[in-house]
């Protein structure tokens, strides 16, 4: 299979003081170069994703798994160009052989939403409250001016009815109907749903799902797994799942990769990860998980403005040995697994 | 329909305050009335004055005044003006309509002007013309109307002798009204537009953080695009309130414009009646205006229901 | 705009014609003459394409018609040699540059003055301001003189009785109405009992005035009131004479809202109130007979502002200023005469700013209190402050010299030497050292000072007089209604107030008005109650000889003098700036230069 | 439920109308709300940045109101003559008179910077009344709900219809112009809106963990009132307050204009409407009229400048550890 | 010794106007000492209000609460007391479980003033609960913005154990919390109930955390309450 989208040493920062150094900047380019790394050094500058290289294959399904604050909506981010400008973003993400973070804001609006879509985690807020469901959803036809050179009626319908067809496949019975609904008169899940609907409608190449299964009850959950399901099964969409439910990433990804505070700490299929899992974070998330007695991992994460020297994981680490605290592993690949742990093989 | 309810009490208890504001303050004031009627210098025996007294029917007692007043109000009939010499309904009538029109029309410039504007602002609030603007429309806001009203009369009619000082016009030709009007229209509709700029600013900067216009970005819309589509209209929501409670702001307003520039408006007949303690008239005009301003609110109300989808939820 | 480019042209051209009227001599003047026929006829074209309607050129005294017959007439006997009467030149082109003159001035040469005095509504009979604007449409039976005697102005004389009950005036033979009618007896009879009966200010004349008589014959009315009156020729110079063809059917005058034009018998009648352009039009009443005045028509200009007003005129949008009772801002002076535009006329005022004490109350009601006070005021220095020089020191005698009888009194002199002394020997003496002097009740004396926010500066400088002098002071200060309220019931120590000059004239005359305590009114201090000085009013009042008067007022002034029941604290001067290429103003002691003569006088340069 | 939504409609509602007033100088923008916790976690980032920028935004406000406020308070120290010394009327700016003199010869600059303290002295006094009755009614009516709530806010929206300038100068013609009447009917008047702030903020206070653990320990509701909801609506209130001061600074500019003011307290809307009376505009003394207009408008603006930084960092007080730091 | 809830009903927006919408209806269970009883169902059903109800910071539109054998309507003011203080909630959010605006130190020392403790005792108590819950003491100096929500619910605990309570009501404790987190505060949760032998009422939509925690279970579903014994 063709890889899709492939991450090479993707290093994203956030630093404090942007806006008023960028002013500055312009008058006095030089110096200023100089001056900015030092004072990077000087005010804490988070590391948020450390070099992150990861690859998605046509219409596999690759989860991006961790914890709360470990990076990994930064990476979706990232991949469309969403994060705030006071952002540092280094490294390449190659799409359809182009590095989109070489691209002009012009042409990656050309590509989103149409080649790669994202689905935010709180789908109510998401949309816009104040247009009503069917013009949210025909807004990605409008902007990306599907039918060009045709009437403006006919275009109109022609909107209209890919937009009721949309609805059709997230399950919507009756769309014409809720095209008339605004994203308030409905309930969450089904504020889901029309988002969904909304980044499909252009049958993207690659489908970014940020937490969609955060904030949600169980057969909600399980509603959404199914939505996920039809979509692969009906189109081509490669979806880069980004969640902190491991079942969830269980029961859809192809491959998985945790992350752990900004970096990716293994990779592996879905099912020889849930199975075996060899880095000792890994193992350790997947002991508190109910079914297997909630055995929680000792300690908390590291702050990213400071992570701890050596392996990342090592104050909380129960195998680790002396060098774990010294010496920062590399990712290691074996037999399409990857680890970053001196002891794993 | 709970929320209609109370909306309904609140307005009729609105309307039922005003009214008896309206009755009780200019009784209050000090000063004998009939004695304001007859003018200075002029003798007048006591018994003249006591008819005349009884003729206002302000010897009553005060209950039996408040229900000739209700009585009265139901007729629309809002007393006779001693100092005006006609009723004041028609006084209202006459007035009126010149200081709907010069606010009528400073609301509507100024609420473009300072909407649009405030909205670009927001969007690049960092961009100098943006912060240029934004300090100008702070300084017009913290400035006193009449003291601007004031100066750009002495600048714009005096030194450069480019608008004339008073009056509504000379002839009464649109060319003519127009070129009274402005001036004091200008001055209006700066202050109307710093307060809309303001709020317009503050309001893009908050929904532009909204996940809303982060997702319009990644359906592929860029740059002002999210701004026009998407996030203007959220915005501007705070500004259909705004307006209704301006409405009243705005009359206040054109009270010292239209002092400053002899416009015979609503503004000069409340202080002329102020001055010479005309119950009548400045009961009257209060009462128009305060109604005016609710009745901008109800309109604000039921705009915002048309506006805003989370507001009309269907049961 | 178009006026005021054209103005300038037109009176250039004016200037010319003069000039060449001069030199030219003999053949030539002919030529000349029909000249000035086409340029008459071209001149007058002009302004009549501007203002639109042409509304202007209805009143010219010679048509277009009428003026081209005149031209062709004179062309055919100049040319054609056809026989006829060749007007005499000489006399043609005067009458031609008369005409000229008038025909580019009635519709174009407008007088505008401007006023702070606010038209508030369109009530010929109501609005107390158009009631004196209105003098020039509808003049009053009698009018002050310069010298402040009072002489007729529609009347052409009058006379009272013996026991001064029945007064009757006859009126002058050319008076006619801006319809065509003529003024009648019946007309003065009509207004006088109108006014009697409409308005509340007039009511006297209702309640005592028994009948009234008309005499076609000697054109003539008489009136007869129930109880001797003296000042009857002072209050007819307030009426307005209506027209009582116009009137007779209109039930309410004080309701009724009119914009115009109004029937009026002056030089003007009033064309039109316009309270949204915020002026008042007089325009050429065409039926006057008497010396005919030279603007077309005259504007009254109204701002809500006075700094406005004064802007307007200093731009040139009006050429003189008016203000009942008031003159032209002082400040203001200056700027005005730096535009070069502008001569001032100067007129003393006959009311005047004074310090009324509260002679119910220690310790205002000691009389050498009161003294000590008239010499503790700095009063240079407040004629200074308050008129920057446009106004005297006042004298003891309160009555400004230029009032009819005037007395000359003694100056007020600032000394607070004096005034320490005098205090003192009255008994008012610090004795407990803490620098302010105690009254006879043993307590610090403190006055409250009762200011309207108009004299608030005044009130300033006398509290530190008082200062000065050990006395305590406080400013307390109120709006106009609070102050009647408060003065009406005695609330006071001191209080700044002014006189108008129909104060002044009112009730006995000679300011008695303000301080018979008999009397009632908004500006009236009543404060008096002296039986001597009430039966001086009384005097007064029941006398019309010119001698008896005159030795009442002299009473009256040396009362003043001896008794302060106010302190006069500065006369000052009317002020009335005027455009210099008008000259012929005039102004009179009652309505300064809102008088017809005035306006029948006033003419370009 | 309905009633819940009502609260949150109309408190939204409210919020963005007055919350919108605020200028805030590019807070990070807000797509990073997302990862908030996540920058939370790790280290207040957006604060730091915000608080630099706010700072730089308030900077010039600061300045100008301590400086104002100086001049209030020792008003010796600035002042060349007495307010009231005389010298010669109408006096052009000279060495002597660095602002000339006024019509009846005081000092100008003298003049002024005595006017400083009674100007703000009615914005600041008028203020503290209308923050304190906006804070009572606010309070109340948010935290104990129910009919108390209906009612005061049924109170608080009649009273926020009636149109205020009117009314105040129909007070200010009624009540005799003394500087204290003023403040009173300025404070009287214009705290609606402050209690809805409040109101809507204490609501909000209401529902959150730590009021709900307190109640649930037991603490009496005086207690969580001023120790836990009072100290987070300071920073709604504070702005407030600076906009009350503004807006009553101007009220009294204007009533003193129409002649409604106190002329024995010498505020700088006083000597502004003398200026106009007293022929300083005419005579285009502009050393005179504009220098008090001037004063009005810088110190208004600085008072609001502060207001609406503090308005901004209300947003941020969710994290205010940091900045205590 | 137990506290019990009987036949609760709650209808909201009962008012003048209006019929309202009734929430649950007939809910009874008990709660036991050193017991958990894990109550379930989906969102929006009124597993919150009910847990509002039992620990008494709402009332109920019907039915009664009584804590142990009296009714808590007709409690006298010291009774009513003793049950604020030992019955007590946890609530879901951690970041907001403190006032932003004070030290965690501030927040925990109010609770021992609260409780009259003397100053000294008050140290060691701090002490002692810091021990209970696994924390390092120099988190006493933090505000709570600069502590993760792990450490934030450990302390919302901690100042909970301080009153000595009986029962404590837990609602969706963990449900915002990442799933290592959430098994460290769930252990802690056990070991403190073996330790003070406390009664849990445990809401939450995660059977797998009830079925794990508790003794025995309820499921609220469209007004009605279920109980299972475990």
């Amino acid at each position: 299979m063709n890889i899709l989208l492939e991450i090479k040493d993707l290093n994203v920062s956030f630093q404090g003081n942007e806006t008023e150094n960028k002013n500055e900047n312009k008058s006095e380019n030089k110096k200023e170069i100089k001056n900015e790394t030092k004072k990077e050094n000087e005010t804490g500058t988070v590391t948020a994703v450390s070099c992150l290289s990861i690859s998605i294959r046509e219409k596999e399904t690759l989860a991006l798994v961790g914890e709360t604050g470990c990076g990994k909506s930064v990476v979706a981010h990232a991949i469309m160009r969403l994060l705030p400008p006071e952002s540092r973003v280094r490294g390449t993400i190659e799409f359809g052989g182009k590095n989109l973070l070489g691209l002009r804001e012009k042409e990656m609006a050309k590509l989103r939403g149409k080649e790669i879509s994202i689905i935010f985690q709180n789908p109510s807020l998401a949309l816009n409250p104040v247009y009503s469901i069917g013009n949210q959803l025909a807004e990605p036809l409008r902007i990306h001016g599907q039918e060009k050179g045709k009437g403006k009626e006919k275009k109109k319908t022609e909107a209209l009815s890919k937009v009721a067809g949309a609805l059709k496949r997230v399950g919507f019975s009756n769309p014409h109907e809720y095209m008339g609904y605004y994203p308030s008169w409905c309930s969450g899940g089904m504020n889901q749903r029309f988002l969904i609907a909304a980044s499909t409608i252009l049958d993207p190449v690659l489908l970014i799902a940020d937490e969609p299964s955060k904030g949600l009850d169980r057969d909600r959950v399980s509603e959404l797994e199914n939505e996920f399901k039809g979509l692969k099964e009906k189109s081509e969409t490669a979806l880069l799942l980004i969640s902190h439910d491991l079942g969830f990433v269980r029961r859809l990804a192809d491959r998985v990769a945790v992350m752990y505070a900004g970096e990716i700490v293994e990779i592996a299929d879905t099912s020889s990860l849930f199975e075996s899992p060899r880095h000792p974070y890994t193992r350790g998330l997947l002991n508190s998980l109910p079914e297997r007695g909630f055995v929680p991992i000792p300690g908390l994460s590291p702050p990213l403005s400071s992570p701890p020297a050596g392996c990342r994981f090592h104050p909380r680490c129960n195998v680790k040995e002396k060098r774990c605290m010294q010496e920062h592993p590399k990712l290691k690949e074996s037999n399409g697994r990857a680890v970053r742990c001196f002891l794993c093989p | 329909m709970r929320e209609g309810l109370k909306k309904v009490v609140r307005y009729a208890a609105s309307f039922f305050l005003i009214v008896t504001l309206n009755f009780a303050l200019p009784r209050l004031m000090p000063g004998d009335p009939v004695k304001n009627l007859i003018g200075e210098d002029v003798y007048v025996s006591e018994g003249v004055m006591e008819e005349l007294r009884a003729g206002m029917g302000l010897d009553r007692p005060l209950y039996e005044q408040f229900t000739a007043y209700i009585g009265d109000l139901l007729r629309l009939d809002l007393g006779y003006s001693y100092h005006l010499h006609s009723p004041v309904a028609d006084i209202l009538r006459d007035r009126i309509g010149w200081t709907l029109l010069f606010v009528g029309v400073s609301v509507l410039l100024g609420t473009a002007l300072g909407t649009l504007l405030g909205a670009y602002a927001g969007w690049k609030p960092e961009t100098k013309a943006n912060r240029l603007a934004c300090c100008g429309f702070i300084t017009l806001s913290c400035t006193p109307p009449y003291f601007l009203a004031l100066l750009c009369l002495e600048i714009f009619a005096f030194k450069l002798g480019l608008f004339p000082f008073k009056g509504f016009y000379d002839v009464p030709t649109p060319g003519s009204i127009a070129h009274h009007m402005f001036l004091p229209v200008t001055v209006m509709a700066l202050f109307s537009a710093s307060r809309n700029f303001l709020i317009m600013r503050g309001s893009v900067i908050q929904e532009k953080g909204q996940l809303y216009a982060l997702y319009a970005r990644a359906k592929g819309l860029y740059d002002t695009s999210i701004l026009f589509r998407h996030v203007i209209k959220n915005a501007s929501l705070p500004i259909i309130t705004l307006l209704a409670l301006d409405f009243g702001f705005l009359f206040s307003g054109a009270l010292f414009t239209e002092i400053v520039f002899s416009l015979n408006g609503m503004g000069t007949l409340i202080y002329d009646a102020i001055i010479g303690k005309d119950y009548p008239v400045l009961q009257g005009s209060f009462l128009v205006i305060a109604l005016a301003v609710l009745l901008a609110n109800m309109l604000a109300d039921l705009l915002y229901e048309v506006a805003d989808p989370r507001v009309r939820r269907p049961a | 705009m178009k006026h005021e480019i054209k103005q300038p042209i037109r009176q250039g051209l004016k200037r010319e014609l003069r000039q060449g009227l001069k030199k030219v001599e003999g053949g030539s003047k002919h030529g000349l003459a029909l000249t000035v026929l086409i340029l008459m006829l071209v001149s007058n074209m002009l302004p009549a394409g501007a203002e639109g309607a042409g509304a202007a050129g209805e009143s010219l005294q010679m048509s277009k018609s009428e003026l081209s017959d005149t031209i062709i007439l004179y062309m055919k006997i100049l040319y054609l040699g056809e026989e006829g009467e060749l007007p005499e030149a000489e006399f043609l082109t005067g009458a031609a540059a008369a005409y000229l003159e008038q025909a580019a001035e009635s519709d174009g040469s407008v007088l505008k003055i401007a006023t702070p005095n606010v038209i508030k509504s369109a009530s010929f009979i109501g609005d107390s301001n158009l009631g004196v604007f209105a003098h020039l449409s509808n003049p009053p039976l009698m009018k002050m003189d310069a010298d402040g005697h009072l002489v007729g102005q529609l009347a052409e004389s009058y006379e009272v009785s013996e026991n001064n009950t029945q007064w009757t005036f006859y009126l002058k033979d050319d008076l006619y109405w801006s319809d065509g009618k003529k003024v009648t007896p019946k007309d003065i009879e009509f207004s006088i009992r109108y006014y009697g009966e409409k308005t509340p200010w007039a009511r006297w004349i209702n309640d005592t005035l028994e009948s009234s008589a008309v005499s076609d014959a000697d054109n003539s009315v008489t009136f007869k009131f129930n109880k001797p009156y003296t000042r009857i020729n002072l209050e007819f110079a307030t009426y307005d004479i209506l027209p009582a063809h116009v009137w007779e059917s209109i039930e309410n005058p004080m309701e009724y809202l009119n914009e115009g034009p109004y029937v009026g018998c002056g030089p003007y009648y009033l064309k039109q109130i316009d309270l949204n352009a915020g002026k008042l039009v007089f325009e050429k009443n065409p039926y006057w007979k008497g010396k005919a005045p030279a603007f077309g028509s005259v504007e009254v200009h109204f701002y809500s502002n006075v700094d406005v007003a004064t802007l307007a005129l200093e731009n040139g949008d009006a050429d003189t200023y008016y203000k009942y009772a008031g003159s032209y801002p002082y400040p203001n002076i200056e700027q005005l005469e730096k535009t070069g535009d502008f001569d001032f006329l100067e007129k003393t005022n006959i009311g005047l700013v004074f310090l009324a004490p509260n002679l119910k109350k220690a310790p205002l009601s000691d009389l050498e209190f009161r003294e000590a006070l008239s010499y503790a005021v700095n009063y240079e220095e407040i004629v200074r402050l308050e008129t920057l020089g446009y106004g005297d020191v006042p004298n003891h005698g309160f009555v400004p010299p230029s009032m009819e009888a005037f007395k000359e009194t003694e100056k007020l002199e600032y000394s607070p030497e004096k005034a320490r002394k005098i205090l003192e020997n009255a008994g008012y003496s610090d004795s407990n050292g803490n620098g302010i002097l105690e009254g006879k009740d043993g307590k610090d004396i403190e006055l409250e000072i009762l200011i309207r926010p108009d004299y608030a500066r005044t009130g300033e400088l006398l509290k530190e007089y008082l200062e000065q002098v050990g006395i305590a002071a406080n400013l307390r200060t109120v709006d106009a209604d609070t102050w009647i309220t408060m003065k009406d019931s005695y609330a006071y120590d001191l209080t700044v107030t002014r006189s108008t000059p129909w104060g002044m004239l009112m009730h006995a005359s000679w300011g008695s008005g303000y301080f018979d305590s008999r009397r009632t009114g908004q500006g009236v201090m009543h404060n008096v109650e002296d039986p001597k000085f009430l039966q001086l009013c009384d005097e007064a009042l029941a006398t019309t000889d010119p001698a008896e008067l005159e030795a009442c007022a002299h009473e009256l002034q040396d009362y003043y003098a001896e008794e302060l029941p106010a302190i006069p604290l500065y006369w000052n001067n009317v002020v009335t700036p005027f455009n210099r290429e008008f000259e012929g103003w005039y102004a009179d002691p009652l309505y300064g230069i809102y008088n017809l003569d005035n306006f029948l006088n006033v003419h370009g340069i | 439920m309905m009633q819940e939504e009502a609260y949150v409609r109309e408190s939204t509602i409210q919020e963005s109308t007055i919350q919108g007033n605020t200028i805030r100088k590019n807070i990070i923008q807000e797509n990073a709300r997302q990862w908030k916790g996540f920058l939370a976690h790790n280290i207040n980032l957006d604060i730091r940045r915000y608080e630099r920028n706010l700072k730089r935004f308030n900077r010039g406000g600061l300045f100008l109101f301590t400086f104002f406020l100086i001049l209030a308070l020792l008003p010796v120290l600035f002042a060349p003559y007495s307010p009231t010394e005389r010298f010669m009327p109408y006096e052009a700016p000279s060495t002597a008179h660095l602002l000339g003199t006024n019509d009846i010869g005081n000092d100008i600059l003298s003049e002024l910077v005595y006017g400083a303290r009674i100007s703000m002295m009615v914005g600041f006094a008028s203020a503290c009344i209308s923050t304190l009755i906006g804070l009572m009614i606010g309070l109340f009516s948010g935290y104990f709900r129910g009919t108390l709530d209906e009612l005061l806010m049924g109170f608080t929206d009649v009273v926020l219809i009636i149109p205020k300038i009117p009314l105040i100068i129909i007070l200010g013609a009624f009540l005799r112009p003394s500087i204290w009447t003023l403040i009173l009917v300025l404070g009287l008047l214009s705290w609606e809106s402050i209690a809805r702030v409040v109101r809507s903020k204490t609501l909000q206070i209401r529902e959150a963990g730590y009021v709900k653990s307190a109640r649930c320990m037991g603490f009496s509701s005086v207690h969580i009132m001023a120790s836990d909801i009072f100290p987070n609506l300071f920073h709604v209130l504070l702005p407030k307050f600076m906009l009350a001061t503004a807006s009553a600074m101007i009220s009294e500019a204007s009533l003193s204009f129409l002649g409604l003011g106190d002329i024995s307290m010498k505020s700088w809307g006083i000597m502004l409407s003398f200026a106009f009376s007293r022929g300083g505009f005419i005579r285009d003394m502009w050393w005179w009229y504009l220098p008090p207009g001037i004063c009005i408008t810088l110190c208004v603006m600085s008072i609001a400048l502060i207001g609406f930084g503090f308005e901004g960092k209300e947003k941020e007080n969710g994290k205010r550890g940091v900045d205590a730091e | 010794m137990s506290l019990k809830a009987e036949n609760l009903s709650k209808i909201y927006g009962s008012g003048l106007l209006g019929g309202g919408k009734c929430i649950f209806r007939d809910v009874s269970f008990e709660l036991e000492p050193g017991k958990t009883f894990g109550l379930m169902g989906p969102s929006g059903e009124g597993k919150s209000t009910l847990g509002r109800i039992i620990a008494g910071l709402e009332s109920p539109t019907a039915g009664a609460i009584h804590f142990k054998g009296s009714p808590l309507s007709g409690m006298k003011k010291a009774e009513y007391a003793t049950f604020r203080r030992r019955v007590q909630m946890m609530f879901q959010d951690p970041t907001d479980a403190f006032n932003p605006g004070k030290r965690i130190e501030h927040s925990v020392s109010e609770v021992l003033k609260l409780l009259d403790t003397p100053g000294t005792e008050r140290i060691r108590r701090t002490k002692e609960m810091l021990k209970t819950t696994g924390l390092p003491e120099e988190v006493l100096a933090r505000y709570p913005a600069q502590l993760s929500g792990g450490q934030l619910q450990r302390l919302a605990l901690g100042r909970i154990l301080l009153l000595e309570p009986e029962y404590i009501v837990l609602d969706e404790p963990t449900s915002a919390l990442d799933v290592s987190v959430q098994a460290q505060i769930l252990h802690l949760l056990k070991k403190v109930q073996d330790e003070q032998g406390i009664g849990y009422l445990l809401i939450s939509h995660d059977e797998a955390v009830v079925r794990f925690m508790s003794d025995s279970l309820g499921m609220l579903e469209n007004g009605k309450l279920d109980v299972i014994e475990a």
